[in-house]
């Protein structure tokens, strides 16, 4: 119940932030009131006055009461392990009598009949319904040209071998239904034609599989409402989290294996980085690469088990052949799928106590047993989904090419007295045309028409005419003399060539944007090859940046022209090729800065777009992606700084041009004056990459933004261009999508296979279709161990102008279901901000990013992002991205790009100050500690140093003492730091605590100890891939928050007994599939869980007590289907009626704690 | 020097403008000329057409008829009376139609009270028998006959399209409107489906024609304007110069005015689905006229070419698309005709009908014309391509074919011409 | 044994015979059910036609403007208002279209006498529009602005086709007539040579797609039936079971009409053929829904089996020309349907659609019919083939065509037969 303010209930902690009320912190942390030392509190707070926080105004939040009922354990942690132990208890045992089991041989002949046959040890045979066992490795084969339906499959437990076959492979027919039934998949624990296991309860078992969630999608019983009990493990993800590579180091590794390591670029790049620093060859470096291998079972197996490579030839056969090839060659492909069953069986020998021993925490394990068994429930509208999606998007693609069509026709008329010459966009086009070829007539053969014709041509009109009166009768029985004469002349056709040409009187380029005519049905009419990727596609739609026309050229890629450039004028005699109308593009421009004066506000924050709403996982990859290529300005310290110093004086620069050749009124990327243009400079249109790409397409994706906010518009073929322009924004999503969509494997179930409270339930349709989904989540896809899915998990929401985008709302619930959610609010940021206090002061709120976390408000501009946006002068919604990039790891160089890529009418000065203001306030500055060496010749030389309170100096003092060290002593090479620190800034503790993490011997998620993977611990890489460790130590707590939300639940789930299963996690979000009267105690479960895993969070960083504000989820969603919000009715272009309309789905409900204890009386039990 | 840029004006922005462009249709023959005609076609009803206007209208409901019963779907067409002494009853038959000669004989009766007379003119009126105003009932009527037809299983349609008669809004005058209509009978279940189903096609089918497609579109007919027996409505809208009208309105009836028309015995309108019920109707009703002008204005392409030199010129295109244009192709002599040439363009002229391909005899043309000025007065009739039969043909058998859309002039042979105009109309038909 | 004989039977002689011959096409879904609707039809009239007689039209319609269109003339399609208030000043206009309501609130003051009431409706009525009886007034107004169309040249002609309403024989309710029209304008000198000539061009086709031609003569008009304003009229006339009735009617009107609806310019109307004469008229009227009924009831032959054994059986066909059935192929399947047998049957369907084929989607029929009464069926809808897909097409392709006209049973491969259909049907055109 809700207590009022005063109550005895509410806690503070010294720094005024309200922590957990008194019964919630008696009953989690046993008592246990923390210690403050009050030189940690002055501390802090002089921290919190340094950044204008301290004394800002906070507001008490009513005090929640709640029994939680029995824990175990002396404390959480202790409560975690037991429930987590008692949860993968028997699936450990399982594993283990798995691991330590020497296999049966192998069956030398695979017996051909359908269904699941069992091989004794002494080679008999004889068919079952399933493999009864508690413990099996597996692996299923399909033959992808035949459709979904898996076509063999081969198990092996620690007593007996298995094989499946496929009804569709066993007999021969003419025809099979697409649509795949529970009878076409594989029984794992039940007979045939029935969905319940034998005696009426599912058994404990366990599946290992290499990408096991691949098999899983084929196993009959997972499409059941109702959840086996069957649980799987995958090698792959095993070895992910023991050795796992950051996407980087994958294409290193594969590099590395092909032996082709200085072929290729990033190789190269990184030996130049690796090479820099240790004048050696290269030592220590690259030994990750052999204690690691990418994932497919081949490698991994080469890895853990070693010996004969495995054999994969076969399975091309699976690929690309026919039922027919794995009929002929039927022995054979059962061996094959067999070997990578016992190749399978091998590594997770080896890899079980290697795993055990690197995530040694318990829940860990059972987490990811957990996360292996998602589910998402569809019905009859994913069907709709698809139909409608595909439909809107074939329209617009028409409707994109009928316009760019119309926008090339329109071009033509441009041929007429040669006016294309004057045109700012088609004045460099081919515009030639072909003369029209007819075979020379023999002069005989000319003379005689040439006769005829002057007898012919010899009769002129009559003037004035008459109505002649109708035809006689005998004039219309015979041919008419008209049909003759044209008939005659058509003889004359002999005289073309065999071949015709090809619209001779279009110019060139049209003539290449239309098909050949041919007698084929298909053909089309006009400009039908035309697409937005075709280079003459920009132009013939007038493209302007900041209204100055675009311009493509081979050495840059594409950019535009600006008038004005006075010093090339004088070339023109020379140029032979076409001549720059440059006086139109002025005139182009002046038109655009009248029109513009009209509209200012232009440079107000326009909305940001979803593509920059990156999810964290794409801003991530970004980061990993940029920070490979930096320059290791920080890594290499002193020295690098200096070559860049001399690089930007240098006057070799490719891009620097005399003073009197710049454009004055325009600042860009160029000029490249080695486009010589008469009249004209060219710029290159920036790039998201860095100015030094090319830009191959105005429509790529990164563009996107630039045409909603105006500055890349259409300037000419009015409604048709900017139309294409729209087309190919909202057909984006679809587009890259749709392949991975459609082919998700859908299960209906039959009504007998639906639980009957399903199939009686008054929403039940007899006539919709009810089934699902598996998505094939790899637990621990990722070095961070996060889970990896190419289709669920990257989704974005649904947004109003994408085709397809409202596709998670398609996951919908059965009747008498709902799903029950929630996000952890800014879980990445809090966990950051937590692991820096314990650092700093141990206690909540105490560093300034921690309070911004804990207590910032938007209203106030006290929010972390709000902060940031202040700071450097962008919108709240870039300043998300500044933010999460840079706890992810991302330095300056990002910051800089990234601002220009917001604003490109940024220059790289104010760029670059913006990211060092930005850094300065927030990472801080360096600062370092001077090793033993550095304190010796400090000494000794008796430099005079300044250094602050820890001791530390900062960088111009180091130089100083590395110079005065070097020039005491020439021949020797001081190594002067010992660590280096950041210092001054709202996140530099934060830092301090991840970078000391990233640089132990042994870096471990400092909640569940896992272990960071081999092909990242210090001993394996030594310094490099830094910024992969620092994000490691987050975003690994993140996955260790996740594992612990899934073993509380799945203990609550049990103990109060709600009925429903887990469905899916999106990165930081979980959701349940719950029968619906049992909702609101899921949801209040829920919430109790989350206290949980925030408390065994501060508990490990040695905090007893959690702040009040993080302890609860803000809300969480009761709702029919799966969206971000429970309120968004997911308008798109294919649903243009919203989910509420067109498919009758109500919104759902979002719940605070308050509103969730005031529905269940803050009881889990059922009433 | 000159400077030059191609300006594209289309769905233009005012209503003056509209008038301009209605002047431009009544002189290039798609309306009859007069401002009451002209005013009939802006109001979206049945005005009298030029032979360039009945054409297209003619296409157009051919293309409907297609793409109804080509759907897939099972559509019948069928054709009902204009006028029925049987709707009388119903509040809906407002519209009359009365042979006055027989009205005034009836009256012509000295010895009559004022009462007896206005008695007369009551049961006169109330006798006379209505015109329809759509064609729901009639299919309504045939839906029983239709029921044999398809051995009592749904889902089924029938298709009409004729004139039908509007109430006068308040001039006294009723008007006309050529409709189309689909009334499709399908199970209670699937009918929010077929709903969707039909506006998404028919949505498709005015955009397969038009030159800027996103012009056309759909929305929710409001809950308060829904009529009394539907649950649901969608419009087809289009952006007309003086501001957006519906051309097609598709509803979901229910089964309210089919148990109606066969008085609630449900017993005949019962379908072999499994459950005995009676089907629902889903309506689907277009107005040709008001979506013929619709096509002219969206097709409508006016650039401008800006040149300093010479006045502002003005480039007027009719883009209808190449299915609905009335006119495929003109024929027309080049400098010097002879009664030859006339002959040879005869010949296309037969050649091209007997193809189905309207052409236009522009060669009986015998006033000089420069080819520049005939370009433009094709141009505004959408003409698609013009044939231009030189001198030089009767040795080469070679003719110039200028394209409406590029402008380009292509030579061609006079063999392939016909194949070739075929071949383009049924790719764009196919696009 | 059994001995055989076939006895044709056709032009039926009675008018019973006509009327059991009604109720066939009423079975068949030529024209709705209803004693009304029957009579209708049997006078000639527009009635409520089922699918079948609705593309029967439809065909009718096309091959008539084809065959008015394709002649070598220029002629040019318009489309004119059917009511119009202009019209109402002449006595012509005699069937009025009202708005009742507007009608009944001009009565409804209690203060009029009953001269004033009497006055008001006479005014009411008068001031109705009223609905055209034929398309003449129509083309007439649209001469003008024709003219410039062909530079005023003669001759040239406009032709409309569509609903016209004719006043009441007696009953006080209007019936409507689908007609044709072609007003001919040409000059004085060859007005009388036009009229012969397009009196041939009808008669040829009328005979054209009749199975006996003789039945389809021209007569030409007495004198004292002459309309006021002709010189000369000639009828085409088809001998109905129960009479002679005329199916079209070609006038040589004079410049009389023209001149009156130009209120005497005769500048307006001069053409330039060099005499500065106002052209004459030649006006050809058509009644599509006899016309209709002519073909329907020329085409029904019935073939008496005399079979000793059993009893008397009868095969009746109707033998409508190929390009007028309104279904070229019904589509069914042998024994034992299946979803694959299905699944083909529907894409032939689809082929033919595309076509432009119409095709019968027998094969939705579930309930087994025997194939006998299955084409006893279709021979009495006039299907011309009946293609059966049997169990072996799936494995061979191989499907049974049976023709209406022989009723032997074909085997042809599936890949050919849409092509034979449509080679089938344009050689019956050409003939």
């Amino acid at each position: 119940s809700i207590q009022g303010e005063d109550s005895t209930e509410t806690r503070l902690n010294p720094l005024n932030i309200q922590m957990l009320s008194r019964n919630l912190h008696e009953q989690i942390f046993r008592g246990l009131e923390p210690e403050y030392k009050e030189e940690d509190v002055e501390r802090s707070i002089s921290h919190l006055q340094k950044h204008q926080l301290w004394g800002k105004e906070t507001s008490l939040m009513p005090d929640v009461e709640l029994k939680l009922g029995k824990m175990y354990g002396n404390n959480i942690d202790e409560h975690f392990r037991i429930l987590a132990q008692k949860q993968s208890l028997p699936y450990l045992e399982a594993a283990l009598q798995l691991q330590q089991a020497a296999l049966p041989p192998m069956p030398e002949e695979w017996t051909w009949e359908a269904g699941w046959i069992r091989y004794g040890p002494n080679g008999e045979s004889q068919k079952v319904d399933f493999p009864d066992e508690t413990a099996l490795v597996f692996d299923v084969e399909v033959c992808i040209t035949e459709g979904q339906c898996p076509t063999l499959a081969v198990a092996v437990s620690p007593t007996n071998w298995y094989s499946w076959c496929s009804k569709r492979l066993i007999e021969e027919r003419y025809t099979w239904s697409n649509q795949l039934t529970l009878a076409d998949l594989i029984p794992l624990e039940t007979s045939m034609n029935s969905a319940r296991p034998p005696g009426g309860h599912w058994k404990n078992r366990l599946i290992v599989g290499h990408n096991v969630s691949f098999d899983r999608s084929y196993i009959k019983e997972q499409y059941l409402i109702k959840g086996s009990k069957v649980r799987f493990m995958d090698t792959m993800s095993l070895h992910m989290a023991i050795s796992g590579l950051t996407g980087f180091q994958r294409t290193l590794w594969m590099a590395n294996k092909l032996g082709k390591r200085t072929g290729l670029h990033e190789v190269k790049e990184h030996i130049k980085k690796a090479g820099q620093k240790k004048k050696g060859p290269m030592i220590g470096s690259w030994d990750w690469v052999n204690i690691s291998s990418i994932n497919n079972l081949a490698d991994v197996h080469a890895l853990y088990v070693g010996g004969p490579p495995l054999e994969k030839e076969a399975r091309e056969t699976f690929i690309k052949g026919s039922m027919v090839d794995v009929r002929n060659n039927f022995q054979e492909l059962m061996q094959y799928c067999a070997l990578d069953v016992q190749a399978t069986h091998q590594v997770f020998a080896e890899q079980l106590p290697l795993f055990m021993e690197r995530c040694p925490h318990p829940v860990t394990l059972a987490g990811m047993l957990e996360m292996g068994v998602s589910y998402l429930p569809v019905n009859q509208n994913w069907g709709r989904y698809l139909e409608d999606s595909q439909d809107i998007y074939e329209e617009l693609q028409r409707e994109l090419k009928k316009s760019l069509m119309t926008v090339a026709d329109d071009a033509c008329q441009l041929l007429q007295d040669d006016k294309y010459k004057d045109d700012p966009w088609l004045w460099d086009f081919e515009w030639d045309v072909q003369e029209f070829k007819q075979k020379k007539v023999s002069a005989s053969k000319k003379k005689r028409s040439k006769q005829a014709a002057e007898t012919q041509d010899a009769t002129p009109l009559p003037e004035w005419e008459e109505d002649p009166g109708p035809p006689s009768e005998e004039e219309m029985a015979g041919p008419s003399p008209s049909r003759l004469a044209l008939e005659n002349l058509k003889e004359t056709v002999n005289r073309l060539p065999k071949r015709r040409q090809h619209l001779p009187g279009h110019p060139g380029w049209y003539r290449k944007l239309c098909e050949k005519m041919s007698a084929e049905d298909s053909w089309s009419s006009g400009a039908s090859l035309i697409s937005l990727q075709m280079r003459v596609t920009p132009k013939l739609m007038g493209l302007t940046w900041d209204g100055f026309p675009l311009h493509y050229t081979e050495k840059h890629g594409w950019g535009y022209l600006v008038p004005g450039r006075r010093d090339n004028l004088n070339s023109q005699e020379e140029n032979k090729g076409p001549v720059c109308p440059h006086s139109t593009i002025e005139s182009v421009y002046r038109e655009y800065c009248e029109h513009n004066s009209k509209e200012q506000p232009e440079y107000l924050d326009y909305n940001t777009s979803d593509d920059l709403m990156l999810t964290d996982s794409t801003v991530w990859a970004k980061v990993e992606e940029l920070s490979s290529r930096e320059k290791l300005t920080e890594e290499n310290g002193v020295i690098t700084m200096k070559n860049e110093k001399w690089k930007k004086n240098g006057s070799q620069d490719p891009h620097y041009v005399p003073e009197e050749s710049h454009c004055h009124y325009h600042h860009g990327n160029g000029p490249y004056n080695d486009v010589d243009i008469p009249g004209c400079w060219f710029f290159k249109l920036p790039h998201k990459d860095g100015n030094q790409n090319n830009v191959g397409s105005p429509f790529s994706k990164d563009f996107l933004s630039k045409m909603e906010d105006g500055t890349l518009r259409a300037g000419r073929g009015g409604t048709n261009a900017t139309r294409a322009l729209e087309i190919n924004k909202m057909m984006s999503f679809w587009r890259n999508a749709h392949k991975r969509i459609s082919s998700q494997m859908v299960l209906w179930l039959r009504k007998g296979e639906l639980p009957r409270f399903v199939s009686r339930h008054k929403e039940f349709d007899e006539e919709g279709q009810y089934g699902a989904i598996l998505p094939q989540v790899i637990t621990a896809g990722t070095v961070t161990r996060r889970a990896v899915e190419p289709t669920w998990l990257t989704a974005s929401n649904a947004r109003r102008d994408r085709v397809g985008s409202e596709l998670k709302a398609m996951v919908q619930v059965p009747p008498g279901y709902h799903l029950v959610g929630a996000d952890v609010d800014s879980q990445e940021l809090w966990i950051a901000a937590v692991l820096g206090e314990a650092h700093f002061a141990a206690m909540h709120g105490c560093t300034a990013f921690g309070w911004m976390t804990l207590q910032g408000k938007k209203s106030q501009g006290t929010d972390l992002h709000s902060r940031t946006a202040d700071a450097v002068g962008i919108s709240r919604d870039h300043a998300k991205v500044f933010n999460y990039g840079r706890i992810y790891g991302a330095g300056q160089p990002f910051a800089e790009r990234l601002l220009m890529q917001f604003n490109h009418r940024l220059g790289q000065a104010e760029a670059a100050s913006k990211a060092r203001q930005m850094y300065a306030l927030t990472k801080g500055i360096r600062r370092y500690h001077l090793s033993e060496d550095g304190e010796w010749l400090v000494n000794e030389l008796d430099i005079d140093v300044e250094r602050e309170e820890d001791g530390s100096v900062s960088l111009q003092e180091l130089r100083r003492i590395t110079k005065l060290a070097s020039q005491s002593s020439r021949r020797r090479k001081w190594d002067v730091v010992k660590n280096r620190v950041w210092s001054g800034g709202t996140e530099s503790d934060m830092f301090n605590k991840l970078e000391s993490i990233a640089h132990s011997d042994q870096p471990a998620t400092p909640v569940l100890g896992c272990r960071i993977s081999r092909a990242l611990e210090p001993i394996a890489v030594k310094d490099e891939f830094i910024t992969s460790r620092v994000n490691w130590v987050v975003q690994s707590s993140a996955v260790d928050y996740l594992h612990l939300m899934l073993v509380a639940m799945k203990w609550l789930f049990e103990e109060y007994d709600i009925d429903g299963r887990f469905c899916i996690s999106i990165h930081d979000e979980v959701r349940y599939l719950v029968r619906s009267e049992d909702r609101y105690r899921a949801a209040l479960a829920l919430q109790i869980t989350n206290l949980f895993t925030r408390s065994i969070f501060a508990h490990a960083l040695g905090i007893s007590d959690l702040p009040q504000s993080v302890a609860f989820f803000s809300a969480v969603d009761i709702d029919q289907c799966l969206r971000k919000e429970v309120t968004m009715d997911c308008v798109t272009p294919s649903n243009p009626a919203g989910l509420e309309r067109r498919y009758s789905l109500s919104p759902g409900e979002a719940l605070d704690i308050y509103q969730i204890l005031n529905i269940t009386k803050g009881s889990l039990n059922k009433r | 020097s000159v400077t030059l840029a191609l300006l594209h004006t289309r769905g233009l922005c005012s209503a003056s403008e509209g008038l301009d462009l209605l002047q431009l249709f009544v002189d290039r023959h798609y309306i009859s000329p007069g401002r009451t005609n002209m005013q009939l076609c802006q109001r979206g009803m049945s005005c009298s057409y030029g032979p360039l206007g009945t054409e297209l209208r003619r296409n157009m409901l051919d293309q409907w008829w297609h793409s109804v019963s080509r759907s897939g779907a099972q559509v019948f067409g069928i054709s009902s009376l204009s006028c029925s002494e049987d709707r009388a009853q119903d509040g809906c038959g407002q519209v009359k139609i009365t042979d006055s000669e027989n009205f005034k004989q009836t009256l012509d009766h000295k010895e009559l009270s004022k009462e007896q007379l206005l008695q007369r003119v009551h049961m006169l009126l109330q006798r006379s028998p209505s015109v329809r105003t759509n064609f729901l009932q009639g299919a309504l009527e045939q839906f029983v006959p239709s029921l044999e037809l398809v051995n009592r299983k749904l889902p089924f349609g029938l298709a009409e399209t004729g004139l039908c008669f509007q109430p006068s809004d308040g001039s006294g005058c009723p008007a006309e409107v050529t409709q189309t209509s689909l009334v499709w009978f399908c199970s209670p279940r699937t009918s929010s489906q077929w709903l969707d189903h039909w506006t998404r096609l028919r949505l498709k089918w005015w955009r397969k024609f038009a030159l800027s497609p996103s012009d056309f579109n759909s929305s929710d007919v409001p809950v308060e304007e829904l009529e009394t027996a539907a649950s649901r409505g969608v419009r087809i809208i289009y952006n007309f110069p003086w501001g957006q009208e519906p051309l097609e309105t598709l509803w979901s009836r229910g089964d309210t005015e089919l148990l109606q028309t066969y008085k609630g015995v449900r017993s005949k309108l019962q379908c072999r689905d499994g459950r005995k019920s009676v089907p629902n109707v889903v309506s689907v009703t277009g107005n040709m006229d008001r979506g013929l002008m619709a096509f002219l204005s969206n097709s409508f392409q006016q650039l401008k070419r800006d040149d300093t030199k010479q006045k502002l010129q003005q480039r007027k295109v009719l883009k209808l698309h190449p299915v609905l244009a009335p006119v495929k192709v003109a024929l027309d002599i080049g400098r010097g005709a002879t009664v030859e040439l006339r002959q040879v363009c005869e010949g296309l002229l037969q050649e091209f009908r007997e193809a189905k391909i309207s052409a236009w005899p522009g060669y009986l043309e015998t006033m000089p014309t420069s080819m520049e000025h005939l370009n433009a007065k094709y141009d505004e009739m959408g003409v698609l391509f013009t044939v231009v039969i030189g001198e030089n043909t009767l040795e080469s058998g070679l003719v110039q074919v200028r394209s409406r859309d590029t402008t380009i002039k292509e030579t061609m042979h006079v063999s392939e011409i016909k194949n070739f105009v075929s071949r383009y109309i049924s790719a764009a038909d196919n696009f």
